[in-house]
């Protein structure tokens, strides 16, 4: 009784890594590989069929957003009829998330990118969704000279000098070459714009709140930097816990103070619901602020359309999917035909940053990591769903478009194009 | 507003969110009281009261009230569904769960409870899934959930008063004080509440007086239950959000409201869940909202050095 | 000197008084026994002695020393250490990120060198500069907590059956208190602890801990052979049945090399006959040198092996003597024995 | 009793047949088709197998249940990372960091645990608990030094002698990582059979007669408390130094604590062959089995973005609170025999051999 | 009502994990007789009783009691026909009052008279139950809460009246008036099966007496026989006389 519980357990773990299935195309065992400076890729493979990998969390909280943007991606390849010259296009979507994270996890997404470059057929890697996620893989994949990019961090010590860490961005840059690659405006431009909006909104005083979290407190310190020289009054930086049941003690403390507007570094999952909630349920008739990281339906739902009506306002990086002109346009119309849904706000950047590798991969014309990497950055003038854009030298996209939205009858509404 | 408005203000807040915490820790407190069993899914069974509770709203069209009546008739149904559906769930919880483990050794529940709460999680992610309009279709079925007012939120000291108190909070209260009396009735007075303390001091003992062990601790469970349901229903009516992981972080601090008050111990219950309340309240205002946490534990700690076995625990004394 | 004082002891649970002003004496190599009805107080006393009760009033003095950790400068020390840690842990915590910023990243360039002394010193003069509302509050207050927490935790293990233990005294409990997941032998290897020195790291790294072990498990094992149990030295304690649980935990007492032996009611459930091996084994104890204090309800063995007896009625001391003294006192009789001896 | 030999030898030999099968694993899953091998997922197995018996010294051996060891997790990572990350001045190598890490986790341990450690169990419990939380916000909320949600990196890797470990290759880091569990496991073992060990067992199974005997409660909970923390600590250096990151302080919450004491009491409470094996379960079935489950489900076209019922990511909590359910209802005891069992085939080996060494003396 | 012994029990096994408790217990139980049963500790008495009680499950054998099969009923069950037993170590509810200890011994009972009138019998065959009736069971000295424990189980109107070791650890004159109480329950019509250590003053009490040693009746006769048996004199009665 004992025993073949113990071996069936065993087993169990064993076999988990057997699986079934067919065998595939046996290679050269990864164990020989030594370590160097330049990049030894695996060899083998299928010659005709290149790989792209998708790392994102699909458990949890962001799950719905997470599948438009994998739809986005499939999108873009399928418009190519999966083929880019002689190559043919094999799409896999891979979740760094966790059970019991319940979000990303930094061992699955560190494992994911160690995978990545043991597959000697992968060439290119988008990921990762949370910028904290992408501080794993960056190293890793650069050092395989893997080309990334990214639908939708926001950090910006990721590419940029001197705005985040003192050794960012050459850490995550060991081979010294550039693979990283972003399609999303960073956030200190998103700081920068919301806090010029504001300015233009007429508030004088403002109260600024951050979910304590990497993208949160980020966007809330860019906010906050750019609000000094345009003259707003900050009355009050402070982290909140984005699991408390409620925050009215905080808003009858941010009552006192009597600002303008309250401005929230935060997403939905950070409970920015609960915080608009409250700071009605409060009496605190203020504007509210909110970063791209609420712009999703599930902001609205969650806090109750009632409670954002009018006063709270939403940057984003880019334009709502159906204010998309050109291009942009076309892409709506193809995706609410292909998967009979409304797409959600990043699921552009999903479609964008496989058209990217993509657009670098028939550029590079040969299944070579490190000639598909360089050939990204290379990429000029790419007709995008915003507008015609280019890599920079740091890997950013050069569109700086972002919008700024508001909740009108328990819709976003877009308002005005921001920062241009 | 003035100081003294702040300061009675924090306490409104501090003494309803206290209520609230209290109610949820009175269900660990009998729960431990009788089998000694930390029940970590305590906190998941509120969290899929909530659900529930929305589910009904959503059902009834309660949400579709624009502007609530002082007290919507809605309460009603909700205030017994909830906490029957919680209660049986509990039941059947301790059924399958735990009263298999009774003499397993002590951690063997504790895993199990552990389990528990994973699969309860799981549910009430599926459960925010359900494709109702209160749960806009079910396509973000992780995010939060708005949980509409039923209640209204008219200021009763007057719309231009600077503090505010409205049929929320004193519902809050109405619903708890209540259910706080009766039950301690019940554990002083009833059959049922001597066969339950009975059992707590020698389940031996309490078999050999005719007592049906099983079926007390099942009424404790059943109890318990019917109280987190019971706190589902005013948790969301005060703070209008509920998520499928809410149920770690509310069961936490309801979990510390006993263990300060004294576990085991009713009335220790709704003093930790009070004291723990307003000092949430007065940490957020005096000290900083990102600290508030450390502040309670900090204090949870002091307290325990100089009383170790919380507020109103009795020092135990071993039988040697 | 006799080796237990146990002076006008009095022990209050609630309001219940279960001892009153009981005193008794016991000499070095004495059999000495309690006797009483149940819940006259007899077990309480052996608690009380032992350390695992504080007694409400009175003194007991083992070899002349109470039973408890002594207030030496050391725990003043302690106490007023623990004080002073605190209120600059208090301070430092409240200040640690403006500390930190003022010495490391202020004076940190990214990749140069490091100027550690300037950086002490700006962190120093950081908190000379800070406002005493940072510095000066926290540091009363965490020296007010710090040493009401260390006095308040330290007077409640103050008496602890551990010091009582070193101080020569063990004892055996009303049931069996034998270690269940223990072998036999590490039953007895436990009563050895305190005359072992293996420490930690040693332990840890095996630094000269086999000598100490085998020596130690030989007098292990004389132990269990002094009460008949070699053979079972390897079986799981649960295993054993009540009888050698008993005598295990004589071995087990034994084996901390006691000057004084408590045995809480030894031969509850033994027959006849087997008691009159206990006796046997109680007077083998005694003539090591040993003095031994004895609960116990069989008449026979308490009369037969005890050189002086207490005998206790609701927690009062009603008669003290040699057996047949206590025999012959008719307050016992009337309250204790029953007119009718037969 | 047939079966009996075979039991006899799991039972007792658990911990070499592990190490024994740790040994050829890389040998045997080199010659796994690619996409199934598995074996450079078993790192974090062997790092979370020191939390685990970090908590064995805790729980398993003194029986107090700490349900906050994240937080010393935590402490040791960050530790690790201020210690080493080339943003701070001191810049130390993995050699002198990870010993120092363990220092300070030691010395967690011991101030933390001074206030709390005579806390009767599930006292002890909540606040642990509470620990682990606070813990998160501290690192967050001091985010001056700790880089907040930053967390700290890049991390450099272990170098031994000449050779550089990378996140390449991860071989090497196997079998270093091995190396280091085994000299954790060794620690515990010469521990548990030693006077040391002893009293925590004692102290677990009947804290007033092990009193009683002279054992002083508080100095042998409090060392067992500051053991674990460190072997907890340790384990957290050597995550960071893993992943090249401390990760964000969230990362080290409750879940790393509960998956650490279902290791324990799914393996077997106070068996350090039984925490190994029940680290090789949970971590396998949550990091691996799960994993490639997902990965091959998504192959096969199986997912519907739509409904949150056919997503098999969204089903892993079901199975993993399952699995906790019935392993406790069917082995409440724990997948490995207890020492109790061991006792009952009277083999304390140890105790044995110097039985023996005397018999042959005399 | 069927004739026959008012409780039987049938070669009953049972035991805790691999240690056999029983091996195969016969006895019977005639109404209106003290029946003991005695034997060293270890012996299987209380194991007996606890069968007999259903705290207990037995592996094989049958145990009936007025009747009736009842060998896989619950406690709860058996309580409320008519079997009710003073537990070894008499497991006082310790922070409950007297009076309450009393209420749960009539905690199936839904006669509010009945139960009245009990506690009346209760209270003047222990007077000082009645004095203390406020007061908390954990404080009673020894011989009280034996008192306590025999007033309780009384109070659930038994048939059979299951007595564990109710000497044990009380003082010799409180034994003899606790075995007086037993003489005079009897004399009332009780039926009671008594387990007891002191099987000099068990034997002299009862009608009838088992001999219980390593799981298995040895010896069954009537208890003045017993008394005299050599084999029992050598074993059990030792040099009490």
């Amino acid at each position: 009784m004992r025993i073949p519980f113990i071996v069936g357990l065993v087993g169990l773990a064993v076999l988990s890594g057997c699986g079934s299935g067919t065998p595939a195309p046996s290679g050269d065992s990864n164990t020989t590989t030594t370590p160097s400076a330049t990049p030894a890729a695996p060899s083998g493979g299928n010659p005709s069929v290149i790989k792209i990998v998708s790392s994102l969390p699909h458990t949890g909280s962001a799950n719905a957003q997470i599948m438009t943007i994998v739809n986005g991606i499939k999108l873009a390849i399928d418009e190519v009829g999966g083929k880019v010259g002689d190559f043919t296009i094999v799409y896999e979507a891979w979740d760094d998330a966790s059970p019991e994270r319940g979000q990303w996890d930094p061992a699955i997404e560190s494992a994911n990118a160690q995978k990545a470059v043991a597959d000697p057929d992968v060439m290119a890697y988008i990921g990762t969704y949370n910028s904290g996620a992408a501080k794993y893989s960056m190293p890793i994949l650069n050092n395989a000279l893997l080309l990334m990019v990214s639908p939708a961090n926001t950090w910006p010590g990721l590419t940029k000098p001197g705005v985040g860490e003192a050794n960012e961005p050459m850490t995550y840059r060991p081979s010294g070459k550039i693979t990283y690659y972003r399609v999303v405006p960073a956030d200190d431009i998103q700081g920068l714009v919301a806090a010029q909006w504001a300015s233009e909104m007429g508030c004088k005083k403002v109260y600024v709140l951050h979910d304590r979290e990497l993208y949160g407190q980020g966007i809330a310190k860019m906010f906050q930097q750019a609000s000094g020289p345009l003259g707003l009054e900050i009355l009050g930086f402070e982290g909140i816990d984005p699991k408390a049941s409620n925050y009215r003690s905080l808003v009858t403390k941010i009552k006192q103070s009597a600002p303008d507007l309250v401005y929230f570094g935060g997403t939905t999952q950070t409970n920015a619901g609960q915080l608009a909630k409250d700071l009605r349920a409060g009496g605190l008739a203020v504007k509210f602020m909110v970063p791209d990281g609420c712009f999703e339906d599930a902001f609205i739902e969650s806090a109750g359309a009632a409670n954002l009506e009018g006063n709270t306002f939403i940057t984003f990086g880019g334009l709502p999917a159906d204010k998309l002109t050109g291009k942009g346009a076309e892409y709506y119309a193809n995706y609410k035909a292909k998967y009979n849904s409304e797409p959600q706000a990043y699921s552009a950047y999903g479609y964008e940053s496989a058209r990217a590798v993509l657009e670098a991969i028939r550029i590079a014309g040969k299944k070579d990591r490190a000639a598909i990497a360089a050939a990204c950055g290379q990429i000029k003038d790419f007709d995008g769903l915003l507008a015609k854009w280019s890599f920079d030298e740091n890997g950013d996209i050069t569109t700086k478009t972002l919008s700024g939205n508001t909740v009108k009858n328990g819709k976003f509404e877009f308002v005005k194009i921001l920062g241009q | 507003m003035s100081n003294t408005e702040v300061l009675l203000q924090q306490l409104i807040i501090g003494l309803s969110n206290g209520m609230i915490i209290a109610l949820i820790a009175l269900g660990y407190t009998m729960v431990y009281g009788i089998v000694e069993l930390i029940n970590f899914a305590h906190g998941d069974l509120f969290m899929l009261g909530a659900f529930l509770a929305l589910t009904v709203v959503g059902a009834l069209g309660l949400d579709a009230i624009p502007e609530p009546a002082l007290l919507s008739w809605g309460f009603i149904p909700l205030l017994i569904i909830v906490p029957l559906f919680c209660a049986t769930l509990n039941w059947s919880i301790d059924r399958l769960a735990y009263r298999p483990l009774r003499d397993a050794p002590r951690l063997a529940p504790l895993v199990s409870a552990i389990g528990v709460s994973f699969v309860l999680i799981n549910i009430g992610l599926f459960w925010g899934g359900l494709r109702m309009d209160v749960f806009n279709g079910g396509v973000a079925a992780a995010s939060p959930k708005d949980f509409p007012w039923i209640v209204s939120s008219a200021n009763l000291l007057g719309p231009d008063s600077n503090i505010i108190l409205t049929w929320n909070e004193l519902l809050v209260f109405a619903i708890t004080v209540p259910l706080m009396i009766g039950l301690s009735v019940l554990v002083k007075f009833t059959r049922l509440g001597k066969a339950m303390r009975a059992v707590a001091q020698n389940p031996t003992a309490a078999r050999l007086m005719g007592i049906d062990v099983d079926r007390v601790i099942g009424a404790t469970f059943l109890i318990g239950g019917a109280l987190a349901g019971a706190a589902a229903v005013v948790y969301s009516s005060y703070n209008h959000t509920i998520y499928f992981q809410m149920g770690f972080r509310v069961g936490m601090d309801a979990f510390t409201a006993a263990v300060l008050g004294g576990i085991g111990n009713l009335p220790g219950a709704l003093v930790g869940g009070l004291v723990i309340g307003v000092i949430r309240a007065m940490s957020d205002q005096y000290i900083a909202t990102e600290w508030t946490n450390v502040v309670v534990f900090a204090i949870l700690i002091v307290v325990l050095t100089f009383r170790p076995s919380g507020i109103l625990g009795a020092t135990v004394r071993e039988k040697v | 000197m006799s080796l237990l004082h146990v002076d006008d002891v009095t022990m209050q649970f609630g309001g219940l008084t279960a001892v009153n002003k009981v005193d008794f004496r016991v000499e070095r190599g004495q059999i000495f026994s309690v006797i009483g009805p149940n819940g006259a107080g007899k077990t309480t006393v052996f608690n009380a002695i032992t350390g695992v009760y504080e007694p409400t009033e009175g003194i007991i003095l083992i070899d002349g020393r109470p039973g408890m950790r002594p207030v030496t400068p050391r725990t003043i020390l302690g106490i007023a250490l623990v004080g002073v840690l605190t209120a600059a842990g208090f301070t430092i915590a409240l200040n640690l990120e403006s500390m930190w910023n003022a010495a490391i990243s202020a004076n940190y360039i990214y990749k140069q060198p490091f100027a550690w002394g300037k950086a002490i010193g700006d962190a120093l003069g950081h908190l000379r500069s800070a406002p005493a509302t940072l510095t000066l509050l926290p540091a009363i207050a965490g020296l007010l907590i710090g040493v009401a927490g260390a006095t308040s935790v330290w007077r409640r293990s103050r008496r602890s059956p551990d010091v009582v233990a070193r101080q020569g005294v063990a004892r055996t409990f009303q049931n069996p208190r034998v270690f269940h997941q223990m072998t036999v032998l590490e039953n007895v290897l436990v009563g050895m602890d305190t005359k072992l020195r293996t420490r930690f790291w040693h332990a840890a790294c095996r630094l000269g801990f086999k000598h100490e072990h085998c020596s130690s498990v030989e007098k292990a094992m004389a132990m269990l052979r002094f009460v008949e149990l070699e053979d079972e030295a390897g079986a799981a304690a649960s295993c054993l049945s009540y009888g050698h649980q008993r005598r295990l935990e004589i071995a087990r007492a034994l084996a901390s090399e006691p000057k004084l032996l408590l045995l809480d009611e030894p031969a509850a459930g033994m027959n006849p006959s087997e008691s009159v091996d206990l006796m046997e084994l109680i007077r083998k104890i005694r003539d090591r040198g040993i003095a031994v204090v004895l609960i116990e309800h069989h008449m026979n063995l308490v009369m037969g092996v005890s050189d002086r007896i207490a005998v206790l009625d609701y927690g009062n001391k009603i008669a003290e003597g040699t057996p047949d003294e206590i025999q012959a006192c008719p307050k016992v009789r009337k309250a204790y024995l029953g007119t009718d001896l037969d | 009793m047939p079966a009996g030999g075979i039991r006899r030898i799991l039972v007792l030999r658990a911990g070499w047949i592990l190490l024994a099968i740790a040994l050829v694993l890389p040998v045997f899953d080199s010659f796994l088709p690619r996409e199934f091998q598995f074996a450079g997922l078993m790192r974090p197995i062997f790092i979370l197998a020191i939390l685990g018996l970090g908590l064995n010294v805790v729980t398993g051996y003194t029986g107090l249940l700490n349900l906050g060891l994240a937080a010393f997790m935590a402490i040791g990572a960050y530790s690790y990372g201020i210690l080493t990350c080339d943003i701070y001045p001191y810049q130390l190598s993995f050699w002198t960091a990870l010993p120092l890490t363990i220092c300070i986790g030691a010395t967690a341990g011991i101030v933390l645990g001074l206030p709390t450690i005579r806390l009767r169990g599930d006292y002890l419990a909540i606040v642990t608990l509470g620990l682990g939380e606070i813990m998160q916000d501290t690192l967050k909320n001091l985010d001056g030094i700790t880089q907040g949600t930053q967390g700290i990196n890049p991390l450099p890797a272990p170098r031994l002698f000449n050779y550089q470990f990378s996140p390449e290759n991860w071989i090497p880091w196997y079998y270093l990582l091995l190396a280091i569990l085994a000299v954790v496991v060794l620690f515990c073992r010469n521990l548990e059979h030693s006077r040391v060990g002893r009293s925590w067992i004692a102290i677990r199974e009947d804290e007033i007669a092990a009193t009683c005997m002279g054992i002083n409660p508080v100095k042998v909970k409090l060392l067992a408390f500051s053991v674990g923390a460190e072997l907890a600590a340790m384990s957290g250096g050597l995550w960071a130094a893993y992943l090249g990151s401390t990760g964000e302080p969230g990362n080290y919450d409750f879940q790393i604590s509960i998956i650490a004491l279902c290791m324990v009491i799914i393996g077997g409470m106070g068996n350090i062959s039984g925490v190994l094996l029940g680290a090789v379960v949970m971590i396998g079935f949550n990091s691996i089995l799960l994993v490639k489950v997902t990965t091959i489900l998504a192959q096969k076209g199986l997912i519907d973005t739509q409904n949150v019922i056919t997503v098999p990511s969204n089903w892993k909590y079901m199975v993993f609170g399952f699995a906790l359910i019935l392993t406790m209802r069917f082995k409440p005891e724990g997948l490995l025999p207890s020492r109790q069992i061991k006792a009952e085939l009277h083999e304390m080996d140890e105790d044995r051999r110097a039985l023996k060494k005397k018999a042959g003396t005399k | 009502m069927s004739e026959g012994p008012l409780l039987s029990v049938q070669g009953i096994f049972a035991g805790y994990g691999p240690i056999e408790a029983l091996k195969g217990v016969t006895l019977n139980v005639q109404r209106g007789e003290i029946v003991t049963l005695i034997g060293a500790n270890g012996a299987g008495k209380s194991s007996t009783l606890m069968c007999i009680c259903g705290v207990h499950r037995a592996r094989k054998g049958s145990i009936h009691f007025d009747g009736e099969e009842v060998t896989d009923e619950k406690p709860h069950s058996l309580v409320a026909k008519g079997l009710a037993q003073v537990p070894e170590g008499r497991k006082i509810f310790a922070r409950m009052t007297v009076l309450e200890n009393l209420e749960l011994g009539a905690y199936l009972r839904k006669d509010v008279a009945g139960i009245k009138s009990d506690l009346d019998m209760v209270y003047t065959l222990f007077p000082i139950l009645g004095e203390r009736r406020k007061q908390l069971g954990g404080t009673l000295s020894g011989g009280e809460q034996q008192m306590l424990a025999i007033g309780r189980a009384l109070m659930s109107k038994p048939k059979l009246l299951l007595m564990d070791e109710p000497s044990m650890g009380v003082a010799p004159i409180l034994t003899a008036k606790i075995f007086d109480t037993i003489r005079e329950l009897n004399k009332q019509g009780m039926t009671i099966l008594l387990v007891e250590q002191n099987a000099h003053l068990a034997l002299k009490l009862a009608h009838r007496g088992y001999v219980l040693e390593t799981g298995e009746i040895v010896l069954e006769d009537k208890a003045s026989s017993l008394l005299t048996d050599p084999r029992v004199k050598e074993a059990y009665l030792g040099d009490e006389d």
